[in-house]
């Protein structure tokens, strides 16, 4: 008789979902699921709505990220209705989409999966969670993050009407300019920020780094997966959030496909299982060769770790150091250990806040001329941007008069769906032995999904 | 649809088409009474859409309202305010899965008791043939 | 000193949106943390379903479910939660009133399936399998729960005593409506916080509405420029706010965009459609029929812009879907 | 306290016995929840009907009663007059049609049965919600509105003015009067004008029940009959009307001539100025077009030489809110404008003028003192009248005018008195000379005064053309020939019109016009007094065309129509069944105003929300089912009250 363990609900991540871990008869791990079970279904029922509606329509796929999919919408619509945004519409949209990033990223390390690293096995008597986080680093940090985070989501606000559902996206522009007066605003924001970022790296270097448990996890096999990485890139092959090209490299570093936003069909594939809810992506030129990584096997990944495997650096000077930094610590690129895409995270995080900073000195960033009225007739358009899980694609079809005909959404943690199946089952397979089973066995499972910050809506849409 | 006897909810307003109701009672038209269900109301333009939308989820197959001909509202406009919600009503229905020919906004006089035995008629013959829908 | 107040906080068919609205409570969430007993809240802290199986029924002095209802998995946590629940407040839009996700109501279930796992071009799906079938051959995994026919917001599954309106609530409208049973005022069953009013009320706009409008068309948000400084409604551009309560503060229309009405309708008027309908009709400028659907038609998709927070509370709740 | 509700089937001898099985009736309404009694009768509309009905609610302590029967238009009111006598509230009452929409058109007997079961369980289902609702009385208005201060509405003015009932008489010119006062003689007895309205005029200033307010014109009207409230704005006049005795002091030393074009010459008035000599009210006003101060000067020439202190520079317009029973429309009429037919030259020749014109050239008050002169300032020696101008063609007004002949007779002889040896013709294809006194006028002019009368084919086959020196009229005779003629001076009769601002007023009171462009009357031949609108009477030549006698008569016709409608005191009966918004739950948004054609609904200035004047709704309830708020309750046809009818129709 198979012996299940079930962890139901999976914890500290968006969304739903259930771990079953089925043991053979020797209480080794057989096979592990990571079932999903959750789906809205936005692929159907936004077909027939206004093409303008669905920026404040999609961005409801997902509560932690929003303004991505706002984002990616509006710059679908840009594409359907073949119009330029203006220059300080592009630099405002960068600026939500940046900020929006830095205070999400914020929420991962200290209050989901964060905690796995902070609160460590010995530190009794706090839980892994936000609480004991604050309990553990002291009041003093734990008030910095709290106000950090509603400083910035209040910038966010300031600029597209809500602190978590931007609404100011337009094809073409955005609906609110920024005005000379909230420049300065954002300045003094931008600049706390980047000290909040370099103290986060500092927390992660004394905390983490320094703590030997997790530096043999972050070297141990059983969180290692050799995949291909997908990460958008600028024109220099910097990480970017908000436009340029989706760079893919093999499990060797090596350059393995590159496109621009319409060519996605020519490069992703998604399978179904009849046991979860989720599609698994796949690259389409590899193939789906099952739950397994290598040169051989389509499954890619996306998010943080990965978006710094695929480009060649980042684009501002501090986060660059620290990627460096990163990258020699882990022994060259590119760095397979899934518990790195933590560190990676933080060094995005100081990226955002040197990105705030540069763009708050923006002279276009208080341009009037926040709009170009659409003027073609719509047919299709694809936007992509990277969400803080990944790359994030939406596609449009629609009829003349601007009405959804068909829509196809491919969504960030949704491409690290094979890979995040393959690291829980590996997960397991490495803890669970002879049918042993405790609490922090399965924490260290959960550990296997939570680094890639996963959000199960979005996964599901 | 053989011995499908559609229901209808007809709303009829004081000064006008509920005369023309009695008009065509009195005056021994011949229209399928048996399958309309009347709601007296003082002007077609007090039809609120909830109305509508209730007697659909209900079990109606059709609803009618009728109002006084453009120019002669006991109330001037009660009956060109009642007019301007149709479209949109239509539409609204149609997306909730119920053909837009079921709801039909017509003007009958006072007296036109000939006019109510015609739409009723008409009415009735189209949703024979549309036939019944479920109501959730 | 009593024990205090036990709390759980989950999510149902949902998207994290109200998650976030609690943790942006920033410092009151940690006054929260002190002053209640947070028993169960899978987002932040590791609850598993045991651990609310193991608790007594009625010990969680209140629980927040937000999220509409769409799986039946849903519908059991929900029923569950009443069960060990003394208190249940409805929180957020889909909780309150089935949400965006209830647009699926305009379609069947197997009509939503088959577009995301068979029909969308990314997919290659030559079985055709569907989520939740099962087929010979392919793995047996575990078994998963089903969506139900028509998504259903709260009260249609299970007894709630109030509602948070908002998509997603403002942080202060949940921090208000949480005190209030921490201090032991809970107000009558059915109360909705937010605004008794609809939106026009504390709108920064209203004083630039005339009191008669009338429209030629109906003008869409991407096709136009508009008056930042003026009321949407007498610019051809549809606002919900006539028809939608207030409380929000007004933030869409702060960022110089429409009312899309999240908050969803007054108690008052149980359609949000029927709310808007007759509004909007009266601005028609128009007496001819034929002219009348003219301006009507420049309005693109009626059905999802009113009901867009609502469908499964309307009226008809998006209907069969089957006969048009 | 549970509903106890009787349920009344009424036979209706044969007509519902025969065509519905009663006892299965009777017996399914037995079933329905709060129906204590169910029972039927012969007749309920006969007198031992309503008494047995009247016994039957009192013995039960019925509180709320459903007749199944005739149409509720047929007895309706007959029924709740009975709950009314049997100290229910007469709305508890709803009626279920059963007769003319179920028995009378249904063959099938089970059909008719089933039909009239659900129209009952309807009206049940809905009359368990009806509220009571309280016929409101207010204090009937016997004030009335007139509007135009000409010779109409003075006579209405007077005729109606008395202790309990005020009138408010407003003129949108500086003085009263109308056309009449601009008259020197009036046909056929030629008696002066001024000195037959004079002691009216006078009479009018001095009425302690009459209220002049001139430069007012109306803005808006809101309610019905015994409940009007009239908008109506005064321009500022920038004179005090008490202090200021006409003296003139200050029309000296006004640096400022306006000139006023007439008959070419150029006759001119100063911007502070009295319209002419002898007008009444006998007060100065500032023009506020030339005025030098309204351009910016500090000119203040006549606040100084004002002995009276009656200058007031800063007086702005006001709007008022008049509360009247009813409004009487004496807007007088306009003349047709000859430039629209370049037959008559008018404009195109120096000395054509309209009869209009004529008649201020020969008023002792007028720009020449009653002279009459070419542009030249000489006399002129030739002059023609010319009939139906604009008048009795398709092109421009069809009617005669039905005055033209006479009062061109009366000019003819006024120019032959001052003029013994001019040349004096008068052109014409009929003569209109209706009334006992008009064909002795006619014959007195033909025979005393040597008048020229030239026949034409058609009233409009006339040219005239500027001659060498003179005006050359040619002229198609009877026989069909063209004859040329020349003359010094032509007078032209134009067609009377109804007046320019007629649409604009029209509007506001929201009454219909005739295709003719005068006030539409409810009924030509017995109610020529009143417009379509109850309430809304009108007098005088913004009817039609007439003379000053008949204006004169409408004015008094209608004075007798509205004491015959408005007892100063009478209770009016208010429309029980209005809506009320609900001011919890109004959000302020104003959607609902522009529902309301009776323009009943109004945001009150200080609070932010909207309030129904209860007085002046009608009870439609359009606005009820547009409020997106749902803050809007409609007396008697509550939505709850539908809603419950719908789903007992439904079952």
């Amino acid at each position: 008789m198979t012996r299940r363990i079930v962890i139901d609900p999976i914890t500290r991540l968006e969304g739903h979902g259930k771990i079953e871990i089925r043991l053979d008869s020797e209480g080794q791990v057989d096979r592990a699921f990571f079932q999903i079970p959750d789906f809205k279904g936005f692929e159907k029922f936004c077909e027939g709505r206004a093409a303008e509606e669905m920026p404040t329509l999609t961005q409801k796929i997902c509560g932690v990220c929003p303004t991505a999919h706002h984002i990616a919408s509006v710059k679908a619509l840009d594409a359907l209705f073949r119009v330029e945004p203006t220059a300080a519409a592009k630099i405002i949209r960068e600026l939500m989409h940046t900020a929006f990033i830095y205070e999400d990223h914020l929420l991962h390390f200290f209050y989901l999966g964060g905690p796995d690293l902070l609160v460590g096995s010995n530190d009794k008597g706090f839980g892994k969670n936000i609480f004991g986080v604050i309990g553990k680093l002291g009041g003093k940090i734990g008030k910095k993050v709290i106000e950090i985070r509603k400083r910035v989501r209040g910038l966010n606000a300031l600029i597209s009407g809500s602190p978590l559902y931007p609404v100011c996206g337009l094809p073409g522009g955005v609906s609110k300019p920024v005005s000379e007066k909230e420049r300065a605003g954002i300045k003094e924001i931008a600049g706390d920020a980047l000290a909040f970022a370099r103290l986060c790296l500092n927390i992660f270097e004394e905390e983490v780094l320094s703590n030997r448990e997790y530096v043999d996890l972050m070297h141990s096999e059983a969180f290692s997966l050799q995949t291909y990485y997908m990460g958008m890139v600028d024109r220099k092959n910097h990480v970017s959030f908000y436009d340029g090209e989706v760079r893919i490299v093999g499990p060797d570093g090596g350059l393995f496909e590159q496109f621009g936003a319409g060519d996605y069909l020519h490069h992703l594939e998604e399978r179904v299982d009849t046991w979860s809810y989720m599609k698994t992506p796949y690259l389409k030129s590899i193939g789906y060769h099952g739950l397994c990584d290598g040169k051989g096997s389509g499954l890619y990944r996306v998010g943080p770790l990965a978006r710094l495997n695929a480009a060649e650096g980042m684009a501002t000077p501090l986060a660059q150091q620290e990627y460096e930094r990163m990258f020699d610590a882990c022994g060259g690129k590119p760095v397979h250990n899934t518990l790195v895409y933590h560190w990676a995270r933080l060094i995005e995080v100081l990226f955002a806040a040197e990105r705030m900073s540069e763009i708050a000195c923006h002279d276009q960033l208080t341009d009037p001329g926040i709009r170009n009225i659409p003027t073609q007739t719509p047919q299709e358009g694809v936007g992509i941007c990277e969400a803080p899980r990944g790359t994030l694609i939406h596609h449009y079809e629609t009829d003349e008069n601007a009405i959804l005909k068909r829509l196809n959404l491919l969504v960030a943690t949704q491409n690290n769906a094979g890979a995040i199946s393959l690291s829980v089952e590996k997960a397991a397979r490495a803890f669970i032995k002879r049918g042993r089973v405790s609490d922090e066995i399965l924490n260290r499972i959960e550990m296997a999904y939570r680094a890639y910050d996963p959000c199960m809506a979005c996964a599901t849409h | 649809m053989h011995g499908f006897e559609p229901k209808i909810i007809l709303f009829l307003c004081n000064w006008c088409s509920y005369e023309g109701a009695d008009a065509a009672g009195r005056g021994g038209k011949e229209f399928p009474s048996r399958n309309l269900r009347e709601i007296r109301v003082m002007c077609s333009g007090r039809v609120d859409p909830r109305f509508v939308l209730e007697a659909f989820r209900i079990g109606a197959d059709g609803v009618l309202i009728l109002g006084c001909a453009p120019g002669d509202c006991h109330y001037k406009t009660g009956n060109i305010e009642a007019l301007k919600r149709i479209p949109l009503l239509e539409r609204i229905l149609q997306q909730n899965g119920i053909k837009n020919d079921r709801i039909r906004f017509d003007f009958v006089s006072a007296g036109d008791g000939e006019k109510f035995a015609r739409v009723t008629g008409e009415m009735v013959k189209l949703l024979k043939r549309l036939g019944p829908f479920d109501h959730a | 000193m009593p024990d205090k107040p036990k709390i759980a906080l989950y999510w149902c068919s949902s998207c994290g949106g109200c998650e976030e609205s609690v943790i942006d409570l920033s410092e009151g969430l940690l006054e929260l943390a002190e002053r209640a007993d947070i028993v169960f809240w899978p987002v932040a802290l590791d609850s598993r379903l045991k651990d609310l199986e193991a608790l007594d029924d009625g010990e969680i002095d209140l629980s927040l479910i937000n999220g509409a209802i769409r799986l039946r998995e849903q519908a059991r946590m929900a029923q569950l939660l009443r069960r060990k629940s003394k208190v249940i407040f409805a929180h957020g839009t889909c909780a309150h009133l089935g949400g965006i996700v209830g647009l699926g109501n305009f379609h069947t279930v197997q009509e939503i399936l088959e577009r995301s796992f068979r029909d969308v071009p990314t997919v290659r799906n030559l079985g055709g399998i569907l989520p939740g079938g099962s087929v010979e051959g392919s793995e047996r995994g575990p078994k998963l729960s089903p969506l139900i026919d028509k998504v259903m917001a709260l009260d249609q599954v299970i007894d709630v005593d109030c509602f948070i309106p908002g998509c997603p609530p403002p942080p202060e409208l949940v921090g208000k409506a949480v005190w209030s049973v921490l201090e032991g005022k809970l107000p009558e069953k059915g109360f909705v916080f937010g605004d008794g009013k609809a939106l026009c009320h504390t709108c920064p706009l209203l004083e630039s509405k005339p009191e008669i409008i009338r429209v030629k068309r109906f003008k869409r948000v991407h096709e136009t420029d508009w008056d930042p400084g003026k009321c949407f409604l007498p610019q051809g551009i549809i606002c919900l706010g006539p028809a939608t309560r207030g409380g929000c503060g007004s933030r869409c229309i702060q960022a110089n965009m429409p009312c899309r009405g999240c908050f969803g309708p007054l108690e008052t008027m149980e359609d949000h459609g029927a709310g808007m309908l007759s509004f909007i009709a009266s601005m028609i400028d128009a007496d001819h029929e034929d002219e009348i659907r003219r301006i009507t038609a420049s309005i693109p998709d009626p059905g999802g812009l009113f009901y867009r927070y609502s469908l499964p509370h309307s009226i008809l709740g998006g209907g069969k879907g089957t006969e048009t | 306290m549970p509903q106890r509700i009787g349920v009344y089937i009424c036979e209706c001898g044969p007509n519902i016995k025969d065509a519905v099985d009663m006892d299965n009736l009777l017996e399914d309404a037995r079933e329905h929840k709060d129906v204590v009694l169910v029972r039927s009768f012969g007749f309920l509309c006969s007198p031992d009907g309503k008494e047995f009905l009247k016994k039957d609610i009192q013995a039960h302590k019925l509180s709320r009663v459903v007749i199944a029967g005739c149409s509720p238009k047929e007895n309706e009111q007959t029924f709740r007059d009975v709950l009314k006598n049997a100290g229910l509230n007469p709305f508890l009452l709803q009626i279920a049609n059963i007769r003319e929409q179920c028995a009378w058109v249904i063959q099938e007997k089970s059909d008719a049965t089933e039909k009239a079961g659900e129209l009952i369980r309807g009206a049940i289902n809905r009359v368990r919600l009806h509220e009571p609702l309280e016929i409101k009385t207010i204090e009937c208005c016997a004030d009335v509105l007139v509007v135009g201060a000409g010779v109409a509405g003075i006579s209405t003015a007077l005729a109606v003015a008395r202790k309990n009932r005020k009138v408010y008489l407003i003129e949108k010119e500086p003085c009263i009067g109308g056309r009449v006062a601009g008259h020197e003689d009036l046909y056929p007895d030629m008696v002066c004008a001024s000195c037959l309205i004079e002691s009216q005029l006078d009479a009018i200033l001095h009425h302690n029940d009459i209220e002049v307010l001139t430069l007012t014109e109306m803005v808006e009207v809101r309610g019905y009959l015994g409940n009007f409230m009239v908008n109506v704005r005064q321009k500022a006049r920038f004179v005090d009307m008490e202090a200021c005795i006409g003296c003139g002091a200050c029309f000296e030393v006004c640096p400022v001539t306006v000139p006023m074009p007439f008959m070419g010459g150029m006759a001119g008035r100063k911007a502070i100025y009295i319209p002419y000599s002898g007008a009444l009210p006998n007060v100065a006003l500032i023009d506020g077009e030339n005025c030098l101060r309204f351009q910016g000067e500090l000119c203040h020439f006549c606040l100084e030489s004002c002995p009276f202190g009656a200058i007031r520079y800063e007086e702005t317009e006001r709007v008022r809110v008049l509360k009247v029973g009813a409004v009487v429309v004496a807007t007088g009429f306009g003349s047709f404008d000859p430039q629209k037919d370049v037959r008559y030259g008018y404009g195109k020749a120096e000395n054509i003028i309209t009869s209009l014109e004529f008649e201020q050239l020969v008023n002792s008050n007028g720009p020449t003192e009653g002279k009459i002169l070419l542009t030249n300032g000489r006399p002129p020696r030739n002059i023609a009248f010319v009939h139906c101008v604009g008048s009795r063609t398709e092109k421009f007004n069809d009617y005669c005018s039905g005055v033209c002949c006479l009062y061109t007779l009366k000019h003819a002889h006024q120019a032959r008195l001052q003029l013994p040896e001019a040349g004096i013709c008068q052109f014409h294809s009929d003569l209109c000379l209706p009334g006992k006194d008009a064909q002795r006028f006619y014959r007195k002019v033909l025979k005393e005064d040597g008048i020229e009368f030239f026949r034409m084919l058609r009233p409009d086959t006339i040219e005239i053309r500027k001659g060498t020196g003179s005006i050359l009229i040619t002229h198609t005779d009877t026989q069909g020939e063209l004859e040329r003629n020349e003359f010094d001076m032509v007078v032209l009769a134009t067609a009377m019109e109804s007046g320019v601002e007629t649409e604009g007023i029209a509007g506001i009171l929201d009454v219909k016009l005739g295709e003719n462009g005068f006030f539409q009357e409810a009924d030509a031949g017995l109610d020529p007094v009143s417009t379509v609108r109850e309430g809304i009477f009108m007098a005088g030549c913004a009817q039609g065309p007439k003379d000053i006698p008949s204006s004169v008569a409408q004015g008094h016709a209608a004075a007798g129509r509205i004491m015959g409608k408005l007892a100063p005191g009478e209770p009016l009966a208010l429309e029980p069944m209005v809506c009320e918004i609900d001011p919890e739950i109004c959000s302020g948004c104003l959607v609902c105003i522009s529902l309301c054609a009776f323009k009943a609904i109004a945001l009150e200035d200080d609070e932010p929300e909207v309030s129904i004047n209860q007085a002046m709704c009608r009870g439609c309830g359009v606005c009820a089912a547009a409020c997106p708020s749902g803050a809007i309750s409609a007396g008697h046809f509550s939505t709850g009250a539908i809603f419950s009818e719908l789903r007992g129709l439904m079952g």
